[in-house]
């Protein structure tokens, strides 16, 4: 422009409807363009990791639930992962297969969410709905699974709380039948579409290396190119044994993104189909281990069983002294839990490596030189998650 | 002439009440948790807009903030601001533990409870609260309405 | 009897609504005086009986011109000082003087009331139309010009340095 | 009595009957876009609020006139008032010179089946329409408050872009029927419609009707998710809903003139009244704009303004040439 | 699959070559199956060379920086940085810890890693602990004008009073609804 | 009559039909307005204290509106007799829009219609 | 053809136009939840009518926001009896916990009361008589 | 009945108030508004001239002086707002002469 512009400072958020939650960006527009922006996160910052030193290890899953509400699931796996690797146990592998069938499970529906707000963000409204129509159905799945709509607290030290349902199979079975065609329809009412095209197409963009730099993880990192996914780099819950591609894509924009996420649910139905025709037959819950409560029947009946029910439900587990890093894929990127053990039922430390957090900082960097409206569509792309990100 | 005239007003009033418990806009308000069952409340499998509510991004034009979700000292001003541009007559629905009582979050940063904040009228408990819980939420606070008359809104 | 009270109306407004323009203090305001007077010029014109001429009118100056100047106040800014000093009630002065001078000299001109009347070809855009195509061709086409110009000038004007 | 009183009076009788039926119309139109577009998205939409949520609209209305009416701080008190008037004043004014049906002859006299029966009719509607903006353009600048500006700017670099191309596209059925008379553009198609001869001219119109009636795709200036509310954001109650009747009304200006210019009007086979077909062909246009609302997403201003610059402008205004150059030569394309 | 120690050994003996005396100790704890990352701690004094150092790694570029944390450990020095560090070629990740005292600035590792921008930030939120030449260091997840660090080991978890002139304002006469005293019918 | 003081009689009853609903409103509603009530609205955050200074390109945008407006108020009284006026009318109107075109290349090429 | 883009999403819309709405009408049809659903808690008593819970106080220890309160009663000879019993509904996270580790099944979770809304946040608090009725406190809504 | 003195004392009453405006106010983009006033009067006299002679050519030079309005009040605002961008003001005292 010749004539330099003075420039215009705006706020976006906390209360806005399209920044997600409660994140804050302030804007500094030059026309419609922008300038720089700066995100101000911490609208939502409870104190998750003051908790979980002042908590004992079991007690801090109902907890994780709540760091990334849309895909639960996958938070308390990717807990529960760590404290084993910490404890050195490992999960059954009816427990594994049922855990890497909730959290595909959960992939798609945070990817559902996902689909469904950056699509009303852009406009489309009707992708809204149609989304969150065939997420209830997932959420009913988790339900009867697990007895709650979207906390679900299922995985537990050890394994999972319950069996899976009578008719869970089935109904999942429906499920991924029915998916296809509906992912179909949003890619008929998104994909070639013109104006979704024109509003996604070299947007926000995130150039290999910058992702690197910025350590953005998940989608985002594949969106710019970079083939990384932590279920493959380095498998946990018997993630080696399934069958699936790592979708890529070089366009390192808006678009770009879109498709990898699209492509991302594809890949998950493979995964649920294969754990489906595997899953494997015996317990969901160690139950020898000096770490796990028995079960009700014990405890209702030997003594033994009880002592060590109360034990361990009031004082917690002796856990090694040691310091543990574990990471799983979540839907947004890559989860991870440091945890600092000083040998009682507390953690001393516990860092949460929050994928969204880390997504959020390369923002003003893909927003530069972005017009106001491509605000909401690098958000939408971004994918990220409040409670996840402020902890 | 004077029962007459207290029969238009509570004939008014009526209309007026029914009008106003007929179509309650709320804000978008989501702050954790509970949005995404805000929104599943507002899709099609519960579609809040059978009650005529539809949801608003502006303050100015809606009469109802659902607080849905952890409200934490930082975010309390901007609940707070919001609340206090909207018109009147308002309402505030509290949905779900964390706004409630400040939930499983007794910690430094979290607002215990949104009604030391704002004035609540109906407190929705569930963590989150199912979409059903909250539209008998929204029923209860129909019903309130109703009850409290409207011309001395 | 109506028409009377009509442009009795349409005067007061015009003139209260100029006024307002011209001693406004916020130019925001004043665009929107500006456009209202617009707005009633054109029904004074629509009692002149040239309709087409009074949507020319809104189009052009309420439509087009109001916003030209809507846009070059959002690209300046909001607030006008009124002073008034002498230099200015001079320029009052002037002003009164030469319209009694003017309305002193309206005195010798005819008075004429019915412009109820018909130009050849029918409808106001016709007639004009027939007109603007034999008498006028040649200012037609120098108004296309003179637009071009216009264009040229403000491109110029607006777009100068650096604009690749 | 009389002429000049029952003049006054058939004039008032339309007048009301306009203003009921547009209100109607607003009423209507939001009870049917809920519901049409709930299905569409395989809910219900408006249900408890009398019969199937019919009464929804009415307790909308309800409502705001009870709302608390707030100007912020700082605000143009002037501004903050007049522009609801004048964006709703000025949509119903739009359909003042739109004709329901043929003239027709009651009483011994010829009465038009519009408020106002205009010569120009057509330039008439266009002026009004363009009008239409102010109100949403001072609603913007009333308040120092910053999406309604920034909704305000694009509000008006919308207008000024479609607003060029509609009456653009219109010319060419100006053209074709000799006319600015709505009811000689409509007569003038009674062996084809216009739509057939301008099929081009008929897709600009379209898509600048969305534009200017700020429709989805093209719901730029309010649009919600990145602007809060646009140019309504501070404005309560009566004055809010004030702008969704400016909105509306301009949706049934707009689609009607789309009928007169393109669709024949009122022309159709006689086992039904005129007006009728009017209604129905129009009633076309309202579901297409529920319809697109349902399916697309929308435009960032700056794609906007280039498909109005850079491709519409110069076809239609091409357009215009070859009409023109058609009705000259006679090619075999006219008539 | 490459075997892990040989790797991590050959990037633990390139920096040791580099700066001698930089490295204090070096923990391969194995718990359970996976564990197969690293852990060296550094002197504070070498920290940004080692962390520059193993950016620029010749056999694979740590490239990618997890995150950064802080521990309180209630000792002397008191707390103690933590780096995760990944290359995403090698897949490989190694942890550098490096105890800082309290009240001494620390250089920040954002030029190397953008990653750090928020994570230094939220260690200054948390802990308070100061980075050097970061380029907006403020608060993030806490208001600006928080007091205390609540990550500390000394702080409560229910925290130290907040007070806020827009909250304490009492609520406009006619305007609290008394909804905690009425009970309804 | 010839229609247009009708559309001046509806301008008026619009009006007072509006504004009346407004005041009215104003009147029957409840008023309760306080300091921070009155506030602008600015998605609940300290509101940041900065002038919006718009884009110059939409004023070129404004300009080429004028012109091209302009341009059809004058091809109107040829279009409601375009065929009457014949070839020499439609030469005419060709060259008015090729000037005008021209005007629109020359914008176009300056780069006034670039949004990038 | 033109537009096909955008016509294949016009087709998707129109599609669902006829279809049946997937829509529960809530308060006149109602979705029932699984039985695992975790809602409303209430205690559990024996066939004859006693009260199952023994005052252990595993669940409040094991509350993860620590809404669990019970003051034993202790009765004149030394034994404990059941005394009183306090749930704070307004905090509490719904994990099920208290009914997990519960060795006697004396504290259960309705799996359909979801319907609980109060206007006053004191009456979310509730006590060992409100815990014993498994069914709404507050009345369901009229309709 | 209204006769034409009326509309041409009420249109010279008008072009004397945006005489008026020009010459007291120092902001330009006033004096360009007030421009438009004294050209509106101007060219509405000319529509009541042809009203008088019942010649069409009044209001072809309303519509000529339309246009020119139009072009000129382009090029004006766009110099008043190169002008802004330089020294911040529209003030016509501050622009005495249009070099920097």
């Amino acid at each position: 422009m010749s004539i330099e512009s003075r420039e215009m400072l705006i706020n976006m958020g906390p209360q806005h409807p399209s920044t997600h939650g409660v994140l804050r960006i302030i804007l500094k527009l030059n026309g419609e363009k922008i300038a720089a922006s700066e995100p101000d996160v911490g609208y939502l910052h409870r104190g998750f990791e003051k908790l979980a030193e002042n908590m004992l290890y079991h007690q801090f899953i109902p907890y994780t639930d709540r760091l990334d509400y849309i895909a639960s699931m996958n938070n308390n796996q990717s807990y529960v992962i760590a404290v084993e690797k910490l404890l050195g146990i490992e999960a059954p592998p009816r427990a594994q297969a049922i855990r890497v069938i909730m959290s595909e499970l959960g992939r798609i529906s945070s990817h559902l969410v996902w689909l469904a707000t950056h699509a009303l963000d852009i406009g489309a409204m009707t992708v809204f709905l149609y989304c969150f129509r065939e997420r209830e159905t997932i959420i009913d799945l988790f339900e009867e699974t697990s007895g709650n709509r979207l906390n679900y607290n299922y995985s537990r030290i050890g394994g999972v709380a319950f069996d899976l349902p009578e008719g869970f199979k089935d109904n999942l079975r429906k499920f991924l039948d029915i998916f296809p065609e509906k992912l179909g329809e949003y890619h008929r009412l998104l994909t070639k579409n013109r104006i979704w095209m024109s509003r996604t197409k070299g947007v926000g963009i995130l150039t290999r290396e910058q992702a690197i730099n910025w350590g953005v993880s998940g989608p985002v990192l594949r969106g710019s190119g970079v083939k990384w996914d932590i279920r493959k780099a380095f498998p946990y819950d018997g993630y080696e044994n399934y069958d699936f591609d790592i979708p890529t894509d070089d366009a390192c924009d808006v678009y770009g993104r879109y498709l990898v996420r699209m492509e991302e649910m594809r890949q998950s139905r493979r995964i649920l189909q294969q754990a489906l025709k595997h899953l494997p037959d015996g317990k969901v819950i160690l139950e020898d281990s000096p770490y796990v409560s028995p079960s009700k029947e014990k405890i209702m009946t030997e003594n033994f069983s009880l002592m060590k029910h109360m034990v361990l439900t009031i004082k917690g587990m002796h856990t090694p002294i040691a310091t543990l890093y574990s990471a799983t894929e979540n839907p947004k990127g890559e989860l991870g839990f440091y945890i600092v053990a000083d040998g009682s039922g507390k953690p001393y430390k516990l860092k949460i490596r929050a994928p969204s957090f880390i997504n959020i900082s390369a923002m003003p960097t893909m927003l530069r030189g972005n017009y106001l409206a491509d605000v909401i569509a690098v958000i939408g792309s971004l994918d990220f998650v409040f409670g996840e990100s402020d902890r | 002439m004077a029962v007459e005239n207290a029969f238009i007003t509570t004939k008014l009033d009526k209309l007026v009440s029914w009008g106003r418990r007929s179509s309650l806009w709320p804000m978008t308000f989501g702050l954790a948790c509970c949005a995404i069952e805000m929104m599943s409340t507002g899709a099609s499998r519960f579609d809040l807009d059978r009650f005529g509510i539809i949801f608003r991004a502006s303050p100015r034009h809606s009469d109802v903030i659902i607080i849905a979700g952890t409200l934490t000292k930082k975010m309390a001003v901007a609940a707070r601001k919001v609340y206090d541009q909207m018109p009147n007559p308002k309402w505030v629905i509290s949905m779900g533990s964390c706004s409630n009582t400040g939930g499983p979050y007794d910690t430094y940063s979290v607002v215990q409870g949104v009604d030391t904040i704002i004035p609540v009228d109906v407190y929705v408990p569930g963590c989150p609260p199912s979409p059903q819980g909250l539209m008998y939420g929204i029923l209860q606070l129909q019903k309130k309405i109703k009850e409290e008359g409207s011309l001395n809104a | 009897m109506s028409s009377g009270i009509l442009f009795y109306l349409l005067a007061f407004l015009l003139i209260g609504s100029s006024l307002m323009v011209v001693f406004s203090k916020d130019i925001y305001r004043a665009s929107f005086w500006l456009i209202g007077f617009f707005l009633i010029f054109a029904g004074l014109l629509f009692t002149l009986h040239a309709p087409f001429l009074a949507l020319a009118e809104i189009i052009i100056y309420s439509g087009a011109i109001g916003v030209m100047i809507i846009f070059a106040v959002m690209l300046t800014g909001k607030y006008a000082p009124l002073e008034l000093n002498g230099y200015s009630f001079v320029g009052i002065l002037i002003a009164v003087v030469f319209v009694t001078e003017l309305v002193l000299v309206i005195k010798q001109v005819p008075e004429f009331t019915n412009f109820a009347f018909a130009f050849v070809g029918g409808s106001n855009a016709r007639a004009i139309g027939i007109s603007l195509f034999s008498e006028y061709l040649l200012p037609f086409e120098i108004i296309a010009i003179l637009l071009l110009v216009a264009l040229f000038g403000a491109v110029v004007l607006t777009m100068k340095r650096g604009s690749r | 009595m009389s002429s000049e009183t029952i003049g006054a009076l058939i004039f008032l009788v339309k007048f009301l009957l306009l203003f009921v039926v547009i209100t109607v119309f607003v009423l209507i139109a939001t009870w049917y876009e809920r519901k049409v577009i709930g299905h569409m998205q395989q809910r219900i939409g408006p249900k408890r609020v009398g019969w199937h949520g019919l009464l929804q609209p009415v307790a909308d209305m309800i409502k705001a006139f009870f709302k608390e009416d707030s100007i912020p701080r700082g605000a143009d008190k002037l501004f903050f008032w007049a522009a609801p008037i004048i964006g709703t004043v000025f949509a119903m004014m739009a359909a003042v010179a739109i004709p329901f049906g043929p003239p027709v002859v009651l009483f011994g006299r010829v009465i038009t089946l519009n408020v106002a029966h205009l010569s120009s009719g057509a330039l008439y509607v266009l002026a009004m329409l363009s009008l239409v903006s102010f109100g949403a353009i001072f609603a913007g600048l009333s308040t120092k408050s910053k999406y309604p500006i920034i909704s305000a700017q694009r509000e008006v670099a919308q207008v000024i872009s479609y607003e060029l191309i509609l009456s653009a596209a219109l010319l060419n059925s100006v053209i074709m029927a000799g006319s600015l008379d709505l009811t000689k553009i409509v007569e003038a198609q009674s062996h084809l419609w216009f739509i057939f001869y301008q099929p081009v001219a008929f897709v600009c119109f379209l898509i600048s009707m969305f534009a200017v009636s700020g429709r989805v795709p093209f719901d730029l200036p309010e649009a919600e998710n990145e602007l809060v509310a646009g140019f309504m954001t501070e404005f309560t109650g009566m004055k809010f809903s004030l702008f969704y009747f400016a909105q509306y009304a301009v949706i049934f200006t707009v689609s009607m003139l789309a009928v007169i210019l393109f669709f024949g009007g009122w022309l159709g086979p006689s086992f039904l009244p005129p007006v009728v077909w009017l209604f129905i062909k129009w009633a076309f246009f309202i579901f297409l704009y529920t319809w697109s609302w349902a399916t697309f997403p929308r435009y960032r201003y700056d794609q906007l303004m280039k498909i109005s610059w850079k491709i519409l402008l110069p076809i239609v205004i091409v357009n215009i040439l070859w009409t023109g150059f058609a009705l000259q030569f006679g090619l075999p394309y006219l008539h | 699959m490459p075997d892990t120690g040989n790797v991590m050994a050959r990037t633990v003996e390139y920096l040791r070559k580099l700066y001698p005396s930089a490295i204090t100790e070096v923990e391969r704890l194995r718990l359970g199956r996976v564990r197969r990352d690293w852990t060296i701690s550094v002197k504070q004094f070498y920290a940004y060379r080692i962390l520059k150092a193993l950016k620029d790694y010749p056999e694979g570029n740590y490239d990618f920086l997890v995150f950064a944390t802080a521990v309180d450990t209630q000792k002397d020095p008191r707390f103690k940085l933590v780096y995760l560090i990944r290359s995403i070629k090698m897949a490989r990740q190694i942890t550098v810890e490096v105890p800082v005292a309290d009240d001494l600035p620390v250089q920040s590792v954002y030029e190397l890693w953008h990653a750090a921008d928020f994570d230094e930030r939220e260690i200054y939120d948390m802990y308070g602990i100061v980075f050097n030449g970061h380029p907006n260091f403020k608060r993030i997840l806490m208001p600006e004008d928080w007091d205390g660090f609540p990550l500390r080991k000394d702080y409560p978890l229910k925290g130290n009073q907040f007070s806020n002139t827009y909250l304490d304002r009492k609520l406009p006469k006619g305007q609290l609804k008394q909804s905690k005293h009425v009970r309804m019918p | 009559m010839n229609g247009y003081a009708e559309v001046m009689v509806a301008f008026l009853l619009f009006s007072v039909i509006f504004a009346g609903m407004l005041v009215m409103s104003k009147m029957l509603a409840p008023k309760n307005p306080y300091k921070e009530k009155l506030d602008l609205y600015e998605c609940g955050s300290p509101i940041l204290k900065s002038e919006y200074m718009m884009d110059i390109k939409y004023y070129l945008l404004a300009i080429m509106f004028t012109l091209f407006d302009i341009e059809i108020l004058f091809i109107i009284p040829w279009s409601v007799h375009a065929r009457a006026l014949g070839t020499i009318g439609f030469a005419e109107i060709v060259v008015f829009v090729i000037l005008l075109f021209a005007g629109y290349i020359y914008a176009y090429l300056k780069g006034a219609l670039k949004w990038q | 053809m033109l537009f096909k883009d955008l016509r294949k999403g016009l087709a998707v819309t129109i599609g669902y136009l006829f279809r049946r709405p997937v829509t529960v009408q809530y308060p006149t049809e109602k979705l029932i939840p699984p039985e695992r659903s975790r809602w409303r808690h209430y205690l559990g008593v024996f066939p004859e009518g006693k009260i199952r819970c023994i005052d252990c106080g595993l669940c409040e220890r094991v509350c993860p926001p620590k809404v669990i309160k019970i003051i034993p009663e202790i009765r004149e000879d030394g034994t404990k009896a059941s005394g009183e019993y306090e749930i704070d509904l307004g905090r509490c996270m719904y994990c099920g916990f208290c009914v997990e580790v519960c060795p006697e099944l004396a504290i259960l979770m309705s799996s359909d009361n979801y319907e609980f809304s109060e206007y006053n946040r004191d009456r979310l608090i509730y006590q060992k008589e409100a815990l014993l009725q498994s069914g709404s406190l507050s009345g369901g809504n009229d309709e | 009945m209204i006769s034409s003195t009326y509309y041409i004392i009420l249109l010279l009453i008008l072009l004397a108030i945006g005489a008026m405006g020009v010459i007291i106010r120092k902001n330009f983009i006033i004096i360009l508004m007030s421009l438009e006033i004294m050209l509106n009067a101007a060219s509405g006299l000319f529509v009541v001239g042809s009203g008088i002679t019942g010649n069409i050519s009044g209001q072809m030079f309303f519509l000529f002086v339309a246009a020119v309005a139009a072009a000129e009040t382009a090029v004006g605002l766009a110099i008043a707002i190169v002008i802004y961008r330089r020294k911040s003001s529209v003030d016509t005292d501050k622009f005495r002469s249009l070099k920097r």
